[in-house]
């Protein structure tokens, strides 16, 4: 029972504060606002939406916080054997497509968008087929060789898909879509389990200690200014580069790499 | 008590059975006396030809019946009605010369051809059909020989051949009743689907089931033979009372779809739990025994009996009173024998 | 010899009744073939079995010369096919009953052969009552008669039956089709 | 417990079946009260016989005349798959309205289901199975003949193939008892003879098979109690392939290859839910989705895969109940059924899911690519379910036969649930996957009550689903309300190829016979031919028989 109990308290904890809600809220916002710094030139406390959240938001809030207490942050008080990349990986599917509930007009061309998922998802899951282990930071720490090349590939497949996920490159004109807030609540509650996951997956992680916090936080915030300066580029560019990115580029990158998980698989047999 | 009556012996009870339901259910315009008496008489016919020592007096039995059934009045005149249960008397009569006297082996198969072909043209089966008036009355129409003394005959006539052939030619009149009964149940099911006339269709699909009981007889397995016989029992019992209660419906070009007309369907299709699925078992068993290709012809020809089921049940309208009650019991006597049919089984084979 | 002739007998009556559409025909050929058929049952040893299957044939062959289409009718306008038909139906059942199978009885054999073969064709091609019956008379004589070429005594229950087949058939009230 | 006690989850609801036609022939309609007492009664005497003893319980009543004894016999299996299939058939046979004609087939199918699991051999199983399927079929074209119903030939022809298998068992090893078959006998062919059964009864076809046509009928009575009674039959079979085998299947490719069937049937659903015109259209891909995703897991050949596939047909077998009380319109009982049916967390189907992915990834020889492709048909289904909250409502049901309150307390009670995913893991599933898995294929899923042990990770179920379903509880609460816009939503994407193969099967269904040799075949005019009474047939069909037994 007392075991039970400390459970419960350890886990709300990492849910709410650490490396949950709270520590999501707080990077998210500090991204946010500056992405709306750099795209749309200043930023006023007046962009941080008044009302109450919406249920898609609170939805979004629920997934993100889920996928984020699956991460191998330091200090993440909930065990590592209890962490699983499936659940971040569905939880964050979650997400992209909660606003789809209200109106079509907030997801714009959902047809690409769902390819990007898919590939994402690849990016996710492929590296986990060959070593048949789910926990994040076991696959974070694969470092044999004839893993590497999926790992590797799976790791840029992960960044490429990024953007769209997290609505960074605009996938229709202007006209076509809703005008989106400046601040966009959804999104920021999404971005540190986005990089944070791929910071798990991708980069072997170090023992506990204030070396190993900054680090992670370091490769996280990295992504997500990797995401901001590629947001900004395609901003400028326009949404056909994108579109195009993403229908001729990215799909067929997901099919060498669905190959090479496949390949690898049968080899290391 | 001999064992060839007692294999036929619940045939003669469903016949029984089915006989007092008939009186029971048919309609007041329709005399009953006179049903009760022909069905009488046709009841002891079949008692004749079951308990008859020999197949020579099975066949006179036989044709005592014929020419009796022939002269009942009717819309085909007596001459036409006596042709094919006289084919059948000579082919058998026939037979049993080629089996008995002295000669090469190649009689012996000529015996069981006459055999296979006088019991084909004796119920009825393809290529001997007894020609059908829709309008006849169900009496004195073929339906007589294919749903109500067919299956004593046929049993009867296959249980004394067995001893008058040699093992060769037994297996060649195994072989021969399974080729019969595959044509028989592809053509009984489709002419009974596509057939304009619902009379005919409903004759058609007799045709069908009796082409699973040439399977069974055909499969020369105990299991075979009961199957045989469990199809049989639902021709007398289910399939001959169930048209018999479609009779007015079919004059009066009714049809319905409510739950009655369903579980007839159901009824008719072999489907679970009624008497023909644990036929359909058992040939199963039986054929698997032999050799699992058949068993996979007949599984898949098993399937045909749907349609012509549920455009059957169809034709049966809505039965009230007294028909109602009739086809309830054979819905019930169904179930029970599908579920149960242990006891019907030890009967035969004591 | 007597066996010889007696299967002639059979043959020639049942002829006569595939041939004949008047009564008297019919009961000729009845009666011929009867006398054919017990002559194999008596000259085979069996004398009680020859009277009853005489008395159940010629009480058939009277009745038939009682009732039925008048005069004799043999051979009618347009019935070249039937006499074909007995000559052939006849060689055939010599050629097996003498070739093809071997051992005594071949007089019973080729009497039994024709007389089942050609009633039996009588009966298929016929629309006539009083013909098809005289032919079923004829079967059923007949039917009893190859019980004698089984392995055991086929006692006299067949002919008891067949006699009164053929005397029954005959006092039968047959109907034609009517509009029922 | 006396062995004849065995009997009574099958007695009870014939009993009240019988009380049902007593009453309704003498004209009084006491259908619903009476059809729920009895299937209530099934659920109380399945849950007594088990819960009190926790072993199996067989009763041999004798031989039955087809080869086979009357054997029947509780185990974990039965018992969880028995209350897959009489829950909700008793809910909704508690509350939807019925004809004590229509009460009376449809109590009847409970019990004729309830004989299926609770039979001891396979032929049994068939004859119950197909008495089962013949009572779905009467209800459905009973209720309304034009309305789409399943196939009776595809189900005859299912439990058919089963029987079939029954007696090859029968013949070739004297017995048919799922417990007493020697693992030998199940060679390929028979077993596949049992899984082409086990698919057919179910409906488990990539395409649009019953199980979703079901539920754009009219009434959605029948459908929910056939969907209740026949849906979960197939599985029981896949599963009682494993006892027969001791533990696995015949050969190791054969769970690669049913598995990536149960991909295709979840992603075939998903595929069609996010292309719905409307919402009812959606919801009639819910159990045809879990029942994807449950083959899925169940033919992996692991622990965690079958219990996987036990939870998720548990919670297919509540929705089923949910959808055929749901009404048509939108409102807070569809959105939770919504939410429900897509797995959102923390609720049981998100856990039964998870668990059936990492179940893929786990079992090794490269099946995590299979599991790879069930986390995208999940991705799909989320994507549909979205959509699906602002579809057009579709058709309307009879007020009469929906109950939102019922509907929506199933759905949440789903979702609520999901911390308890490891204490209803460890009493219901696990027994059934010891019980069926034995011998070299010997384990089990461990966890407790608390937690869900997988190879690799363990699920936190109870101490990680609370906190955070009370912060949802606490997030809904204090999030505002959001517009949702009622609207015709265009499919994401539609089937590559579908028009090319619509197109090719429309030209085989216009195909005709040229008019010339048209005679050739038309029945009606060989009919006259044949049945004419023609004696030159008569002597060909002879020369034909004496040829083919003197060649």
């Amino acid at each position: 029972m007392i075991q039970i109990l400390t459970a419960l308290v350890a886990h709300s904890l990492a849910l709410v504060v650490y490396p949950g809600l709270l520590t999501l809220i707080v990077f998210g916002a500090l991204v946010e606002i500056t992405w709306g710094r750099l795209a749309h030139g200043g930023w006023k406390l007046s962009d941080v939406p008044r009302r109450r959240p919406t249920p898609v938001a609170a939805t979004v809030a629920i997934c993100s916080v889920l996928a984020a207490v699956q991460l191998a942050a330091p200090y993440n008080p909930l065990p590592t054997e209890e962490r699983s990349v499936v659940i971040a990986a569905i939880a964050l599917a979650f997400t992209v497509w909660a606003e789809l509930a209200l109106t079509v007009e907030h997801v714009p061309e959902p047809g690409i968008l769902l390819v990007v998922e898919f590939c994402w998802l690849l990016a996710v899951l492929g590296p986990a087929v060959q070593p048949e282990s789910l926990r994040p930071q076991v696959l974070g720490n694969v470092l044999v060789p004839a893993l590497l090349p999926v790992k590797v590939a799976s790791g840029l497949l992960y960044l490429l898909c990024l953007p769209a996920l997290l609505r960074f490159w605009p996938l229709s004109p202007p006209g076509d879509r809703r005008s989106r807030q400046r601040f966009d609540l959804a999104r920021a509650l999404s971005w540190f389990s986005y990089c944070g996951l791929f910071t798990t997956l991708f980069v072997p992680p170090s023992p506990d200690g204030a070396a190993a916090v900054l680090r992670f936080f370091g490769i996280t915030f990295g992504v997500a200014a990797l995401m901001v300066l590629v947001g900004l580029v395609m901003d400028r560019r326009g949404p056909a580069l994108a579109r195009g990115f993403y229908k001729r580029a990215v799909p067929p990158f997901a099919l060498l790499v669905l190959l090479l998980v496949i390949g690898t698989s049968l080899i290391v047999r | 008590m001999p064992s060839d009556l007692a294999t036929c012996l619940p045939l003669l009870i469903a016949a029984a059975a089915a006989l007092g339901l008939a009186v029971v259910m048919s309609p007041a315009r329709i005399s009953r006396t006179a049903l009760l008496a022909r069905g009488g008489t046709g009841l002891a016919g079949m008692v004749a030809i079951a308990g008859a020592p020999s197949l020579d007096l099975l066949v006179l039995a036989l044709l005592v019946l014929a020419v009796l059934h022939a002269s009942l009045p009717g819309k085909r005149d007596f001459s036409s009605r006596l042709q094919m249960p006289v084919v059948a008397v000579v082919l058998i009569v026939l037979a049993l010369v080629f089996a008995r006297v002295q000669g090469p082996e190649l009689l012996q198969r000529l015996a069981a051809v006459g055999i296979a072909a006088g019991l084909a043209a004796c119920v009825g089966l393809l290529p001997y059909i007894h020609v059908l008036e829709p309008e006849d009355m169900v009496a004195v129409s073929p339906t007589v020989w294919i749903g109500f003394v067919g299956p004593v005959a046929a049993t009867a006539i296959l249980v004394r051949a067995r001893g008058l052939l040699s093992l060769d030619a037994g297996t060649d009149l195994g072989a021969m009743l399974v080729g019969l009964g595959l044509v028989n149940m592809l053509w009984g099911t489709l002419a009974a689907w596509r057939a304009e006339s619902s009379t005919r269709a409903w004759h058609y699909s007799f045709m069908a089931d009796w082409g699973l009981a040439l399977c069974g007889f055909g499969l020369t397995v105990a299991d075979g033979q009961a199957a045989a016989l469990l199809i049989l029992v639902s021709i007398v019992f289910g399939r001959l009372p169930l048209y018999l209660a479609s009779r007015q419906a079919l004059r009066e070009n009714q049809s319905a779809d409510r739950p009655i007309n369903l579980m007839v369907a159901a009824v008719l299709a072999g489907s679970a739990p009624f008497a023909g699925f644990a036929a359909r078992v058992l040939l199963l068993r039986g054929a698997t025994q032999m050799s699992w290709p058949l068993a996979l012809v007949l599984a898949a020809g098993m399937l045909l009996w749907l349609p012509v089921s549920l455009r059957l049940g169809r034709t049966l309208g809505q039965p009230r009173g007294r028909q109602a009650l009739g086809v309830g019991i054979v819905i019930a006597a169904n179930a029970v024998v599908g579920l149960y049919p242990l006891p019907l089984l030890t009967l035969a084979s004591r | 010899m007597i066996a010889a002739v007696a299967a002639f007998l059979g043959w020639l009556g049942v002829s006569i009744i595939v041939l004949a559409d008047g009564r008297r025909g019919l009961a000729v050929g009845l009666a011929v073939a009867t006398t054919g058929l017990a002559a194999i049952a008596w000259q085979e040893g069996d004398g009680v079995a020859a009277l009853i299957v005489m008395g159940g044939g010629a009480a058939a062959a009277v009745l038939r010369y009682r009732a039925g289409p008048g005069g004799w009718v043999v051979m009618p306008p347009g019935s070249t096919p039937r006499l074909i038909l007995c000559v052939a139906g006849g060689l055939v059942a010599l050629w097996f009953a003498a070739s093809v199978t071997i051992g005594p009885d071949g007089a019973t054999r080729f009497a039994v052969l024709s007389v089942v073969g050609l009633s039996g064709a009588r009966i298929v091609s016929s629309r006539e009552p009083s013909s098809v019956v005289t032919a079923v008379a004829t079967l059923a004589l007949a039917a009893a008669v190859a019980t004698r070429l089984g392995a055991g005594s086929p006692g006299l229950v067949p002919y008891v039956a067949a006699a009164l087949i053929a005397a029954g058939a005959l006092l039968l009230p047959v109907r034609v089709a009517d509009a029922f | 417990m006396p062995s004849l006690a065995v009997l009574a989850p099958i007695v009870i609801p014939l009993g009240a079946a019988a009380v049902i036609t007593a009453f309704g022939l003498a004209g009084v309609d006491v259908g619903r009260i009476t059809c729920a007492a009895g299937a209530w009664g099934s659920v109380a005497a399945l849950l007594v016989l088990w819960l009190s003893v926790r072993s199996t319980q067989e009763l041999n009543l004798g031989a039955l005349g087809f080869g086979s004894s009357l054997l029947l016999r509780i185990d974990a299996v039965g018992f969880a798959f028995g209350l897959i299939i009489t829950v909700p058939a008793a809910v909704l046979l508690s509350l939807q309205p019925r004809t004590w004609q229509e009460a009376t087939v449809a109590i009847v199918g409970v019990a004729a289901a309830v004989t299926a699991i609770e039979s001891g051999g396979v032929v049994l199983t068939a004859l119950a199975g197909g008495t089962a399927a013949t009572l779905a079929v009467v209800q459905l074209d009973t209720e309304d003949v034009k309305a789409p119903r399943p196939s009776w030939g595809v189900l005859l022809g299912s439990w058919l193939a089963l029987s079939w298998a029954g007696v090859i068992f029968e013949a070739g090893a004297g017995t048919d008892g799922f417990a007493a078959v020697p693992v030998a006998r199940l060679t390929v062919p028979v077993f596949a003879l049992i899984t082409v059964a086990a698919l057919g009864a179910s409906g488990l076809f990539p395409w649009r098979s019953w199980p979703a046509q079901l539920w754009s009928r009219p009434s959605l009575r029948a459908a929910g109690m056939s969907v209740a009674t026949l849906y979960p039959l197939g599985f029981y079979l896949l599963v009682r392939e494993y006892d027969i085998g001791d533990g696995r299947y015949p050969q190791p490719a054969l769970n690669g290859l049913l598995a990536g069937l149960g991909v295709a049937v979840a992603l075939g659903a998903a595929i069609r839910a996010q292309g719905a015109p409307n919402r009812r259209e959606f919801l009639g891909e819910v159990i045809p989705g879990f029942g994807g995703f449950a083959l899925m897991t169940i033919a992996l050949g692991t622990p965690l895969g079958l219990v996987a596939g036990l939870l998720s047909l548990a919670i297919a077998g509540a929705l089923t109940a949910c959808l055929a009380l749901l009404p048509d319109r939108a409102g807070l009982a569809s959105l939770v059924a919504i939410a429900a049916a897509v797995g959102l967390p923390p609720g049981l189907a998100f856990g039964a899911r998870v668990l059936g992915i990492e179940s893929t990834f786990e079992a090794g020889n490269s099946i995590g690519l299979i599991g790879l492709a069930g986390a995208a048909a999940w991705v799909v289904w989320i994507v549909a379910a979205a959509r699906a909250v602002g579809l057009p409502a579709g058709r309307d049901t009879a007020v009469a036969e929906t109950f939102p309150r019922i509907a929506l307390a199933i759905a949440a009670a789903t979702i609520v649930a999901g911390p308890a995913l490891a204490a209803f893991q460890t009493a219901f599933a696990n027994p059934a996957q010891g019980e069926v898995m034995t011998g070299s294929a010997a384990g089990s899923v461990a966890g407790g009550l608390v937690a869900v042990e997988t190879v690799s990770t363990v699920l936190p179920a109870l101490t990680l689903f609370i906190p955070l379903l009370a912060m949802a509880v606490i997030v809904y609460a204090f999030a505002g309300k959001a517009p949702v816009r009622g609207q015709a939503r265009p499919a994401l994407f539609t089937i590559p190829g579908r028009e090319t193969s619509a197109r090719l099967w429309a030209a085989i269904r216009a195909a005709r016979v040229p008019e010339q040799y048209r005679s050739v075949v038309d029945l009606r005019a060989i009919e006259p031919a044949a049945a004419g009474g023609h004696a030159v047939l008569w002597l060909a069909a002879l020369a034909a028989l004496v040829f083919a037994v003197t060649r």
